[in-house]
């Protein structure tokens, strides 16, 4: 099943690129949408390919993808949607430039993938690319962005490239369910949270903007 | 040991005494004292039999499961027990009558208690047995003297001078602790005894280490700023003890490093006699120059620092050379001044108290005419000038002489030591000159001529309790300068215990002993004799009573006296370089002018440098790096980003 | 089963936002003194995980739950009658939210899965975050924007550090249960490149959440924007949660014989934070950053201890002890001058020694210990990590180590006596009360008695403690 | 008993010399001159008279002038005169004569300054500088003493197997000694060029308006410290003049006895032909006398002897 994974490894890379060069906050929450979904189907795919027992994963893939899909970019759009400004007008680094950022973190990635020396099961050099990829693009979306949505943003984009390495690196044998639940919760609060504080941040501010959150400073 | 843990006791519980019952000011002093006294007492005779005994004993417990606290009491401890139990009491004694605002009994009652934490951190300090217990005696006289200081915390300068001492007492105790901590990591124990088996390079670090820790205590030269900050905010007793017995804790500290190290090198002797000079000379021509009293005094202490340094790092070269006179008298000096220091020094701020009691002014340009307002006071005064002015034949002259003997005896080593020793002789001349110069000023202009102010004319002498203290230390001046053989032999003792240190020939203490008792004698019977003769001649005479004779001014007035400041000016300047004169003047304009302005300041290199040199740039420096905390979120994620980038280097 | 420990305060957090106001503040109380003989409990040996995969009493773990568990009681005990006092809005919010955090950290410390312990830190800051929020202010905002943003991110990276230490077991080819326990009988066939890599993201990642520079942006805004109770448990009990993810990754090291590396790593980190902290604390004009910066301060301390090892480690859980007990004391103390001036700004507050005596004589003295004054523990600490560090060699770094204490020491003294002998123009708004001084003089006497008299099991546990990583008297 | 006798001459004659001084200026300026015993009428007339004290005074306006007359009587004590042994003498006896000086001059500054006079505390801030500096230079005499001859006491320097003298090994170095002592005798008893004692206005006076306001015996007791001060710096010199060895008994004692009287004439005649120093070039004049000798002790220490 190389070729599914290798689609929605594409996509997933797709997905990035479309979050950098894009400014409406709407789309960029849609693509997460897409992003989380795709994500949650990686390791599936994988495990198919490798020995085919689903079973217990299946169901947890599901609340994965009802949760990364539908339940975090439904918050963020409830957020988004309150917003008076549903653009990211100024940028600190602007969009075209952060196209060419995200594609020389796609060389990158690939050589960092290949300078690794690990020997890896077919088809995860890949996953292992995609996976830098977006954990860099999350970073660099929060470093670059001034919307505090487009943060929260960058933040979801940066845990599923940590996911995604996770699934790469490590032996599924690993994973206890209880976990990975763990950390789904956590990522779900965290972003309910967020999310709450975004919300706040608009009343007080009439805006999502993180230059008017730099009054605490030395 | 124990005699000494019972003294300690007592004092405890007279320090804790105050904080119960401050409502009863008075009777609450009075039984402080008495506590004070009596666990004083005990605590000298404890010292007294250590030092009769050959034997050193110790005590200790263990202490977190992984110290032990140990205090042994070997005859060098006992020797600097005595300042500290002499002088404290007499201190505690002054403060009934000095501490008098009733409305502050519970400020009191906390100032006492903390006196009572420094007497006992200090006795603590000397008998210290390892790392642990001498750095936890340490902290905690460093931190019971800051509240001393911040007494009257009201005022912006007590504020800013107890800032400055906290903070090289701080910066002290670090180097005091770096300093034990290269010795730990050699010795691998806690324990004192193991220092002499350092390598000897290790030994240079240790001892330098040291000496920039006790020397911020002490008040050695670039490091003594905090001193003349923090002495004129404490109260007068407080700094009476700080001055006289606290900072001679930095002492005790070099020499006790000094002689657990066991060192061999010559470098130890000439970097301490360096210091001591330039301390010396420094702080005596810093001293002349201030027009507050308490800071002339403090720079004093400065420069009799010095002295004490001169004295111990001859001592130290002595023993490098061999020079067994050399290194006993040079100890043996700087000992013995350790314990005069403390008696005048003390004697001097208590006056300085006194003044400051009844003229509410530090200002010496404001004094004048005191003597015959506060007899008792003045006259005291003048015997601890004389003294510390290092003159026959107060106690002061003894210590000197001890030293200059040590040096004149160094002249003969071959080598750098005899230039040394040259400049050492000529520092410690330099220094009784301007010695003479200071005190006559500070005499002269506080106490004898007229008036200058109101409320110098109005002063009159203060309580018993004050007088009293300074009496007997003016006593004890007069006793060590004229029957010095017992405390010659006394240091002589106390000496034993330092290593390296072979035995004096007993006929030469004896001898020089006995004569310079004799010469102090003899110029006591001299000066009896000329004032018979001086009373004779005016026998049946008429003596007049009349003004001064104005040279041709018909009215002069007592504004006209010559200030303090003018008297020192031209000695302030002929150390030019090295001092820095400011001066103020609003000049002569128009034909008919009116109200000019004439000041001049002496201000101290070593503060300018640390202010200008070092602490402004680094508080430049670091206010441009707060630009760190920018308020920026992204930012913030930058710098994660980059320590990730940075580390992976390091993979 | 001493997995109560932690989940009785989340249920009694969860209580807590549907029950009146008043059982809330006693809720919290009583949960306070049952989490604390919880521990007690567990401290003796009388509790065991039940579930062994996750969770595990280790020494360090209850060092850290036993000085979280002591000093929440007393923080709860002001928090009530803070919240009484204030009127504090959304109180139940804020109870409820004491109580997870309790817990959250509570289950930090039992942790024994990396990721459990990943999941359990980020709780932590989840659960924290409405503390810091609940006054609502604009500057609570940002605060509580920051600090979850910063952190979040942080242990993010710290998960990609437990993958990549999962990977190094994958590469050694070893199948054990994924915990530290385990790990540590396995660590010499782990890959170490990986390991390495691991520890480095582990060490950024918890590393932002205990305030390590330059990771520690988050930490002096939310620190002075949340309540003083929230601070004091922020500051005293927080941070060593993360400290203690730092601990067992280094322990692993050091087990797997990097020691060199995960050592010369934390120093850098623990000195790079004195060093910041001085450069912040230094003309400071706000007193709860600067305690927050003296946070940093002390984080890096510890960090620095640790990674020096040896004596020096020994120093450095007292430390952490210490400063736990003393800052959340200095917080409390904090929150009182809060309340009775109405500002966070030095220049407008001062002489507290007439005006707030009892505030003053706690605050002077948590300062006093803090800076390493006896007879509190810091000077112990400071002592041994100082000695520590030179019997490692490490002159250089001991040499800006003391210029960094130093430079902490002269701003935050300088601080410390305007507040407390300066002059202000302020109005008292409201007075001392006994049960907000109380809290803190208890925590200083306890931070005094523990230098009077270590008790011996405390001493085991610490020296159980170090013991993995090489730390100790003799060694 | 020689040397007590001796000692008690000394004392009687101080008074003598000052009038050879005063003989030797008439001399050159072409004047007959008082009568040599001038002093003996003078110190007569002094103690014939009464006092007027200041009001402004205390106890230690009156303690002045006995503490520089005990000071300066008990300098002389140690002070070997001629070929007699000194009445006390002891290791270290140097240093405790040139302290004791210091005492005297602590007192006598304290007197000037109590009598609230501006004039006599610019005097006294003046002897204080300048003394201050001249013991430097004494100093810097006796280091170069010790490491010639090994010995801290005026007998010891004078005597023994390695008498200092011009006539000894290292009598070249004694020539700067000579030269420079001389300059501080000038200084410490307020000779020309340094302070003038005949002077008329007190701002330019350093010694003599600091003794402004006593007058009667206490002026006259004042007087006799410092003849006895003048002559013992006057025998210091002597000593080093006249060789100890070459010359025994009597003679000896007779070329000493001159030898003191030449140091007078030299003074009186510096007097006559030099000119009063500007007040701030005073510094540079002992400093040079320092130097003098400084450089003589580095010799010594350079391996040159």
């Amino acid at each position: 099943m190389t070729h599914t994974t290798d689609t929605v490894l594409v996509i997933i890379l797709l997905s990035v690129l479309l979050s950098l060069g894009s400014s409406r906050l709407k789309a960029l929450v849609e693509t997460m949408a897409l992003q989380g979904i795709m994500v949650s189907l990686v390791p599936i795919l994988l495990d198919y390919g490798a020995d085919g027992h689903v079973g217990g994963s299946l169901i947890f893939v599901q609340i994965m993808i009802v949760i990364k899909g539908v339940l975090i970019p439904g918050l963020l759009f409830t957020a988004a949607r309150r917003m008076t400004i549903k653009r990211e007008i100024e940028p600190i680094i602007g969009y075209h430039a952060s196209l060419l950022a995200g594609l020389i973190m796609i060389m990158v990635s690939t050589l960092v993938t290949q300078r690794m020396h690990l020997t890896l099961p077919v088809g995860r050099e890949m996953l292992l690319t995609t996976a830098i990829t977006t954990l860099a693009a999350g970073l660099f979306l929060m470093m670059s962005r001034r919307k505090a949505i487009t943060q929260v943003i960058g933040y979801l984009m940066l845990e599923n490239g940590i996911y995604l390495v996770g699934t790469a690196l490590t032996k599924q044998s690993h994973t206890l369910y209880v976990i990975e639940f763990g950390v789904l919760l956590d990522l779900l609060v965290g972003v309910m949270i967020m999310g709450i504080i975004l919300n706040n941040i608009n009343h007080a501010f009439d805006d999502v903007d993180t230059t008017y959150l730099g009054s605490l400073k030395d | 040991m124990e005699t000494f843990l019972l003294a300690l006791g007592v004092l405890l519980a007279g320090g804790v005494f105050p904080l119960l019952t401050h409502r009863l000011f008075n009777f609450m002093k009075a039984v402080y004292i008495g506590a004070t006294v009596c666990g004083c007492g005990i605590g000298l005779y404890a010292a007294g039999i250590s030092l009769r005994s050959s034997e050193i004993v110790s005590i200790s417990w263990p202490w977190l499961h992984i110290f032990m606290l140990s205090f042994s009491l070997d005859s060098l401890s006992a020797f600097f027990l005595i300042p500290i139990f002499s002088i404290c009491p007499l201190a505690a004694l002054y403060s009934f009558h000095y501490m008098n605002k009733g409305q502050q009994s519970g400020r009191t009652a906390i100032n006492l208690f903390f006196f009572t934490v420094l007497i006992i951190s200090m006795a603590l300090v000397t008998t210290a047995g390892n790392i642990i217990s001498f750095a936890l005696a340490w902290e905690v006289m460093s931190v019971s003297s800051f509240f001393l200081v911040m007494y009257e915390y009201q005022r912006e300068a007590t504020r800013q001078a107890g800032y400055l001492y906290f903070i090289f007492a701080q910066a002290g105790a670090m180097f005091i602790f770096a300093a034990f901590a290269v010795a730990y990591s050699h010795t691998g124990s806690f324990s004192f005894a193991q220092f002499a088996g350092i390598p000897a390079q290790v030994k240079v670090l240790i001892f330098f280490l040291a000496l920039i820790g006790f020397g911020s205590k002490a008040g050695i030269f670039p490091v003594h700023i905090w001193l003349p900050h923090a002495h004129p905010a404490a109260p007068s007793h407080i700094s009476a003890v700080m001055s006289g017995v606290m900072i001679k804790m930095g002492i005790y500290g070099i020499i006790r490093i000094y002689s657990l190290l066991e060192v061999k090198d010559l470098i130890f002797g000439q970097s301490v006699l360096v210091f001591g000079m330039i301390s010396g000379l420094l702080g005596i021509v810093y001293a002349l120059g201030k027009r507050d009293i308490k800071k002339l005094l403090a720079y004093s202490s400065v420069e009799n620092i010095g002295i004490i340094l001169i004295g111990a790092g001859t001592g130290m070269i002595g023993v490098y050379s061999n020079n067994a006179i050399m290194a006993g008298f040079g100890f043996a000096g700087s000992l013995l001044h350790v314990l005069n220091h403390s008696i005048f020094k003390s004697l001097m701020f208590m006056g300085a108290g006194a003044i400051l009691q009844k003229t509410k002014t530090r200002h010496i340009d404001q004094m004048g005419g005191l003597i015959k307002r506060m007899p008792l006071t003045g006259k005291s005064c003048v015997i601890g000038a004389v003294s510390i002015s290092g003159l026959p034949p107060f106690n002061g002259f003894i210590g000197e002489f001890m030293i200059y003997f040590a040096a004149f005896e160094g002249l003969g080593v071959k080598g750098p030591t005899a230039i040394l020793m040259m400049l050492a002789i000529i520092s410690l001349a330099l220094i009784g000159g301007l010695a003479v110069t200071c005190f006559t000023k500070v005499i002269g202009v506080a106490f004898l001529g007229e008036p200058r102010s109101d409320k110098a004319a109005s002063a009159s002498e203060c309580g018993f309790a004050m007088t009293a203290p300074m009496v007997v230390m003016a006593a004890a001046c007069v006793i060590i300068g004229i029957i010095p053989e017992p405390f010659i032999n006394l240091v002589f003792l106390s000496l034993r215990d330092i290593h390296g240190f072979s035995a004096v020939p007993p006929d030469v203490i004896a001898g020089l002993a006995r004569n310079l008792g004799l010469a102090a004698r003899l110029i006591l019977a001299l000066l009896a004799l000329s004032l018979i003769l001086q009373r004779i001649c005016y026998l049946g005479k008429e003596v007049a009573k009349g003004p001064t004779w104005g040279c041709g001014f018909t009215r002069p007035t007592a504004r006209m006296q010559y200030t303090g400041t003018s008297y020192a000016m031209s000695v302030a300047d002929f150390f030019r370089p090295f001092v820095k004169v400011n001066t103020v003047y609003s000049g002569i304009k128009k034909i008919f002018p009116r109200g000019t302005t004439y000041t001049t300041r002496v201000d101290d290199i070593a503060e300018i440098t640390m202010n200008q040199g070092m602490v402004g740039p680094l508080l430049k420096v670091l206010g441009k790096l707060r630009w760190i905390q920018h308020g920026n979120i992204q930012l913030y994620f930058g710098y994660i980003i980059l320590t990730i980038v940075v580390m992976l280097f390091f993979i | 089963m001493i997995e109560y420990v932690f989940i009785l305060p989340i249920i009694g957090g969860l209580l807590a936002l549907f029950v009146p106001v008043v059982m809330a503040r006693g809720l919290l109380i009583l949960a306070a003194l049952f989490h604390l003989s919880l521990t007690v409990l567990g401290w003796m040996g009388k509790l065991a995980p039940v579930y062994v995969n996750y969770f595990r009493v280790t020494p360090e773990g209850m060092l850290v739950l036993m000085v979280t568990s002591f000093i929440f009681v007393f923080i709860s005990i002001y928090a009530v009658s803070y919240a009484y006092e204030t009127n504090l809005q959304n109180e139940r919010i804020f109870v409820s939210c004491m109580l997870l955090f309790l817990g959250t950290m509570s289950m930090v410390a039992l942790s024994d899965h990396p990721i459990m312990l990943w999941i359990a830190v980020e709780a932590t800051t989840l659960v924290s975050a409405p503390l810091i929020f609940i006054k609502r202010s604009k500057e609570a905002l940002e605060a509580t924007w920051k600090y979850v943003m910063i952190c979040s991110v942080g242990i993010a990276l710290a998960l990609l550090g437990c993958f990549f230490i999962t990977l190094s077991m994958d590469i050694g080819n070893i199948d054990v249960a994924l915990s530290f326990s385990s790990l540590n009988l396995v660590a010499k066939q782990l890959d170490p490149l990986w390991l390495k890599t691991g520890f480095v993201f582990i060490v950024i990642g918890f590393g932002t959440k205990m305030g390590l520079a330059p990771m520690h942006t988050w930490l002096p805004d939310a620190h002075s924007q949340a309540p003083s109770a929230a601070s004091a448990l922020l500051s005293g009990a927080l941070l060593n949660c993360a400290f203690l993810g730092i601990f067992k990754v280094n322990a692993l090291m050091h087990v797997a014989g990097l020691g060199g590396f995960s050592s010369n790593v934390l120093v850098a980190f623990g000195l790079l934070s004195v060093l910041v902290a001085g450069i912040f604390i230094l003309n400071q004009p706000d007193y709860k950053r600067m305690l927050a910066y003296s946070s940093i301060e002390n984080m890096g301390v510890i960090a620095f201890g640790i990674g020096v090892g040896g004596i020096a480690s020994f120093g450095a859980i007292i430390h952490l002890i210490h400063h736990s007990l003393l800052k959340s004391s200095l917080f409390l103390s904090a929150g009182n001058l809060l309340l009775g001036f109405g500002t966070k700004l030095v220049p407008k507050v001062g002489n507290i020694a007439k005006l707030f005596p009892a505030t003053f004589v706690s605050f002077f003295a948590g300062f006093a210990g803090i800076s390493g004054f006896p007879p509190f523990g810091v000077f112990i600490s400071e002592i041994l990590i100082i000695i520590g560090a030179f019997q490692a060699g490490r002159y250089g770094s001991v040499g800006i180590l003391i210029f960094g204490l130093l430079l902490v020491f002269a701003g935050a003294a300088r601080i410390v006596m305007d507040i407390s002998f300066g002059e202000t123009s302020q109005e008292v708004l409201v007075k001392e009360k006994f049960f907000r001084v109380m809290p803190s003089f208890v925590l200083l006497l306890t931070s005094i008695g523990l230098c009077l008299w270590l008790p011996n099991s405390i001493y085991q546990k610490i020296l159980h403690t170090i013991e993995i990583i090489g730390g100790g008297f003799h060694g | 008993m020689e040397s007590i006798l001796a000692y008690a001459i000394a004392i009687l004659a101080a008074p003598l010399f000052p009038g050879i001084i005063l003989k030797v200026k008439a001399f050159v300026a072409g004047k007959k001159g008082p009568p040599l015993l001038i002093k003996y009428y003078t110190l007569a007339k002094l103690f014939r008279k009464g006092s007027v004290y200041s009001t402004s005074t205390s106890f230690l306006f009156r303690m002045g002038p006995a503490v520089s007359m005990a000071a300066a009587v008990m300098a002389l004590l140690f002070c070997p005169l001629a070929g007699m042994i000194p009445v006390l003498s002891f290791q270290g006896d140097v240093i405790v004569v040139f302290y004791i000086m210091g005492l005297g001059r602590f007192f006598t500054i304290l007197a000037a300054l109590d009598t609230a006079s501006p004039f006599e505390g610019m005097g006294s801030a003046r002897e204080a500088f300048f003394s201050m500096l001249a013991e430097a230079t004494v100093f810097m005499v006796l280091i170069l003493f010790y490491r010639l001859n090994g010995s801290l006491s005026f007998s010891g320097y004078f005597s023994g197997d390695n008498p200092i003298t011009l006539t000894g090994p290292n009598g070249s170095l004694l020539l700067l000694v000579i030269v420079s002592m001389f300059m501080i005798l000038l200084t410490e008893n307020s000779r020309v060029p340094v302070d003038d004692p005949m002077t008329h206005l007190e701002l330019t006076m350093i010694h003599e308006v600091m003794i402004l306001d006593h007058s009667g015996p206490d002026l006259a007791l004042i007087e006799l410290g410092a003849f006895c001060k003048l002559i013992f710096y006057s025998v210091f010199i002597a000593h080093l003049l006249v060789p100890a060895k070459a010359l025994e008994g009597p003679l000896y004692d007779v070329v000493f006895v001159v030898a003191v009287g030449a140091i007078y004439v030299a003074i009186g005649i510096t007097e006559s032909i030099m000119a009063r120093l500007k007040m701030n070039l005073v510094p540079k004049f002992i400093l040079t006398s320092f130097a003098l000798v400084s450089f003589a002790a580095i010799l010594t220490t350079m391996g040159f002897i």
